[in-house]
């Protein structure tokens, strides 16, 4: 028996199983809750590293869910980019773990923290099994599982929250319901045109269904580009996001904005290149029309970004901006462009991860998150000031740290694709980010703090630690970019460009 | 009120495109020749009693073809039943 | 042309139900007028499903044993609503506790004027 | 003839629905949608997927309205 | 809630038959139409009608707190049932692959692991039904 070729569904059960576990322990070992968590997202972790090897050794993956054959049941299929978004997801949703068993003890209401560790295992498991799964149906479900619990995660601070928690939620769940409306209907045209819910079969009897059934396969589409672009908070459909971003607790910001909305522009690509063939989206005229809405977002999202006074939203528009790299990346039809979207995805996470977990450790020792209270900052709590201030520069792209690598790809797609308009708003939006991010930067480190603010030191080690490790990724990752790029590399070549 | 009309007009009109423009497309209500039909499901109708053991098809289907969407199914009630919960449940401290 | 709209009617009552639902959550203020809306939508859906898996002269895919030539709906799309049924009733139950909470808070359930109240102390 | 009964249902249902949007009263909304569901499982039912109607009938006419009327004996019962 | 008679007596005495009704759909999950979900339901609106002609108190007597928070980990039996199929040297969630043995069809003992599925979805179904509604209907102490 080996374990390990078991490990595609294992990395979605292990998760699932913990949080399963967390009423029970909550009820009976109270002190078992934390350790099983980080225990079990480790497992996952180590199990994403471990198939990253696999699959760069031997191709990709395929796992039979209940040794059907796959038309017939449920495949998990990972490739190149399946395990390279697992990594991303599990090894930044751990260290979002680690940071919140602190985080939780403080901030989280005390009834409500076993629910909360069990609702961000359920939101990992949720994004994993979506990324690693090969069925439609199943990334419904899943899909499902991560929504469901990133509703939830948003007002689960308690009476420890802020007044507009419930608003933000509902508005989420609003917007969400309705995006999953459609992503299954979606999946219905899909399954009416070609009668089969298995991604590689669907891919092939496509071709047929596009003669059969043009406006089934056409409507398919649509649907699908319009609720994943909802949940991905693609502009113009961002406008649940900065609320939720706000009143959600500090880790389950730096989740959604690291983890979600990049699990959910993984869908797009996944449906766009392995499902219904480039090509095609492109005769559609359909691609144009996304480059253009992901330019327009990239842009606005950080004008936005610029006029707000609370950090949180200032990283959430600029969330909004950096969602539309990624899609643009995706969508230039260049391998350039493409690896610079997806590394994008892996410079995004970390970086946004940091800020909003520095952010949180602010908001842990003095509650407040106001441009204003932040100025001093960098003197005050050193280290994590520092790594946001890492971040924040990798932001703009500065050379040598990851946000310059995914942007000079991107800039080198936009050139290879002959869209000088893109690698002009590439430009322009760099500038945009040096604005808000170098005053952040100005506020934090050459500010002296107001008369009377609260005084505060660093932020406890468990916290520390985390949002150093990912302050540090910015300067690893861009240092050694090949690492992530040769399984990068791999996946856009198996993606047909 | 104009955009309430407004709402509604754009509404009625989508409604009519829809219904005369893509109900067109679909396969005939009730085919048996539809792909829906032809391709992936003989076999869940022809062999599922033998593979399976159930003579409820569906049953057999959601269970044992499909059992690992069924798992994710009860964990999305389950994230239901913890969502509920972590607002209007059990212990709160003050 | 006309015919073959009309031999879809199960096809067209989906599509009105499902605008139906869409232009309740987008045009109702009220939250649980918004939640209704929702289930609406969810059941156009599962009713264009269904309705996709009907066949001529089928069965309930229920096999009887020993019986031949007996032809069977399509299971697979009644397989996928069940799931899609208890999707649906978790979001609901839970959008619905938030209604209850947002109640407490603001004393309404009109998004306007929760939006207004929520302004006010700015 | 059975066609017939099955277009008189259907738009039973559209009818419902549209109660439903129009309604003030949300109690009554949430019977009528009660019914719609009901219908909704007869509908099933003819087209022979009897898993979903008794589902729907026990989800859909059964718990869910129950939730709904949980939440509006909290709330208000008029829309404004 | 209201001292009526009638609706106390007719909920009493048809309590116990909805609810040997929705065993009976989840036990037969696998030969009629029904199964673990359908039955769950049923046994879960049982529930809410014993809440809403009682009183939540007393339906909540009915039912300790520990086993519902064990009711509403059973999820995790599926999971194990899973595993059967890993320790059998085949894949998750495998059936008849992994020489769970399907029995005659027909027969209330057949169709291998579904039985013991539907039977786990049926207890989380009610138990979740249950807590649904429970939690949303409790009057707030504060």
């Amino acid at each position: 028996m080996i374990l390990s070729s078991h490990f595609p569904v294992l990395i979605v059960v292990a998760p699932l199983f913990a949080a399963y576990l967390m009423p029970l322990c909550w009820r009976w070992k109270r002190g078992l809750t934390k350790p099983i968590a980080v225990t079990a997202l480790t497992l996952s972790f180590l199990m994403a590293l471990n198939m990253a090897f696999q699959v760069l050794r031997s191709g990709p993956i395929s796992y039979h869910a209940g040794n059907w054959q796959p038309p017939w049941g449920i495949e998990i299929y990972v490739d190149y980019l399946s395990v390279y978004m697992a990594l991303v997801v599990t090894g930044v949703g751990l260290l979002i773990l680690i940071y919140s068993t602190k985080y939780s003890d403080k901030m989280i209401e005390k009834g409500n923290i076993a629910i909360f560790f069990a609702l961000i295992l359920l939101l990992i498991a949720g994004l994993t099994g979506m990324v690693v799964t090969g069925d439609l149906f199943n990334l419904f479900v899943f899909l499902e599982i991560a929504s469901l619990a990133s509703y939830a995660l948003v007002p689960i601070a308690g009476s420890k929250g802020t007044k507009g928690r419930f608003e933000a939620s509902f508005r989420y769940l609003y917007m969400g319901a309705i995006a999953s409306t459609f992503t299954l209907i979606a999946i219905g045209f899909a399954y009416m045109a070609t009668g089969t819910l298995n991604m590689a079969d669907l891919a092939l009897r496509l071709v047929e269904a596009r003669e059969a059934y043009p406006t089934l396969v056409l409507m398919s589409l649509g649907f699908f580009v319009v609720g994943f672009s909802l949940k991905s908070a693609l502009f113009p459909l961002h406008l649940w996001l900065p609320d939720a971003y706000a009143h959600a607790p500090a880790p389950v910001s730096a989740l959604s904005s690291g983890l979600t909305i990049k699990v959910m522009a993984y869908v797009i690509i996944r449906l766009f290149y392995s499902i219904f063939g480039i090509a095609f989206v492109s005769s559609t005229g359909l691609l144009s029309m996304i480059q253009i809405i992901a330019a327009l977002a990239i842009i606005i999202g950080s004008l936005y970004a610029i006029a707000q006074k609370d950090v949180i939203r200032i990283l959430a528009y600029s969330s909004v901006s950096q969602i539309g790299y990624v899609i643009l990346g995706a969508t230039l039809l260049s391998s350039d462009g493409f690896t610079g979207g997806l590394l994008h995805i892996l410079h995004h996470s970390i970086m946004k991860g940091t800020m909003i977990l520095a952010v949180g450790a602010v908001m842990y020792k003095t509650g407040k998150r106001n441009i204003q209270d932040f100025k001093g900052m960098g003197r005050r709590m050193p280290y994590t000031m520092g790594a946001f201030s890492i971040a924040a520069l990798s932001m703009v792209g500065i050379p040598p740290l990851t946000g310059f690598v995914s942007k000079w790809f991107l800039l080198l797609g936009t050139l290879e694709a002959k869209s000088y308009a893109f690698t002009f708003v590439i430009l322009a939006s760099s500038l945009l980010n040096a604005v808000y991010y170098l005053r952040l930067i100005n506020y934090i480190h050459f500010k002296d703090p107001d008369e009377g603010s609260v005084r505060v030191d660093e932020a406890p080690m468990t916290m520390l630690i985390p949002i150093v490790i990912l302050g540090l990724g910015a300067i690893f990752v861009g240092m050694m970019a090949n690492i992530p790029l040769t399984l990068i590399s791999k996946a856009v070549s198996s993606l047909g460009l | 009120m104009i955009r309430k009309w407004l709402i509604r007009l754009i509404f009625i009109v989508l409604l009519g495109y829809l219904v005369a423009g893509f109900v067109v497309g679909l396969p005939p209500f009730g085919s048996a020749d539809a792909p829906a039909y032809t391709h992936v499901v003989p076999r869940y109708i022809e062999r599922s009693v033998v593979e399976t053991g159930a003579t409820n098809i569906i049953s057999g289907i959601i269970l044992d073809y499909r059992a690992y969407d069924t798992m994710g199914e009860a964990t999305v009630l389950f994230t239901a039943a913890l969502a509920i919960l972590s607002l209007l449940g059990g212990e709160k401290d003050d | 042309m006309i015919y073959q709209v009309i031999s879809q009617y199960n096809y067209i009552a989906a599509v009105i139900l499902f605008f139906i639902g869409l232009y309740t959550m987008i045009s109702r203020k009220n939250l649980i007028k918004k939640i209704i809306g929702l289930n609406i939508m969810d059941t156009s859906v599962f009713l264009f499903f269904i309705s996709m898996g009907s066949v001529e002269g089928g069965k309930a895919p229920i096999i009887v044993l020993g019986s031949e030539n007996v032809i069977y709906v399509n299971p697979l799309p009644q397989a996928l609503i069940l799931t899609a049924i208890v999707v649906a009733v978790s979001v609901t139950a839970f959008a619905l506790a938030l209604t209850v909470k947002l109640y407490g808070d603001y004393g309404t359930l009109d998004a306007d004027k929760i939006r207004e109240l929520r302004e006010e102390p700015g | 003839m059975i066609w017939l009964i099955d277009l008189l249902l259907l738009l039973f249902l559209i009818v419902c629905a549209l109660e439903a949007t129009r309604n003030k009263d949300l109690l009554s909304v949430v019977i009528i949608f009660s019914s719609y569901s009901l219908v909704m499982a007869i509908i099933w039912q003819q087209l022979n997927a009897p898993d979903i109607a008794i589902t729907e009938a026990a989800v859909g006419a059964g718990i869910t309205t129950m939730l709904f009327v949980a939440a509006i004996s909290k709330t208000s019962r008029w829309e404004e | 809630m209201t001292e009526d008679i009638i609706v106390k007596t007719t909920a009493r005495l048809m309590t116990p038959f909805i609810q040997m009704f929705g065993l009976y759909i989840i036990l037969h999950g696998h030969l009629t139409p029904g199964g673990g979900f359908q039955g769950g339901a049923v046994i879960g609106a049982s529930m809410i009608l014993l809440a809403v002609v009682y009183g939540l108190e007393e339906g909540e007597k009915r039912m300790s707190h520990d086993l519902s928070t064990v009711l509403e980990s059973s999820t995790i039996v599926y999971v194990l049932i899973g595993f059967i199929g890993i320790a059998a040297g085949v894949n998750f969630l495998a059936s008849g692959a992994a020489g769970i043995p399907l029995g005659r069809p027909g027969d209330l003992l057949s169709g291998g692991m579904i039985l013991a599925l539907n039977i786990v979805i049926g207890f989380k179904v009610a138990s979740t039904g249950k807590t649904l509604f429970y939690t949303l209907a409790k009057e707030d102490e504060g």
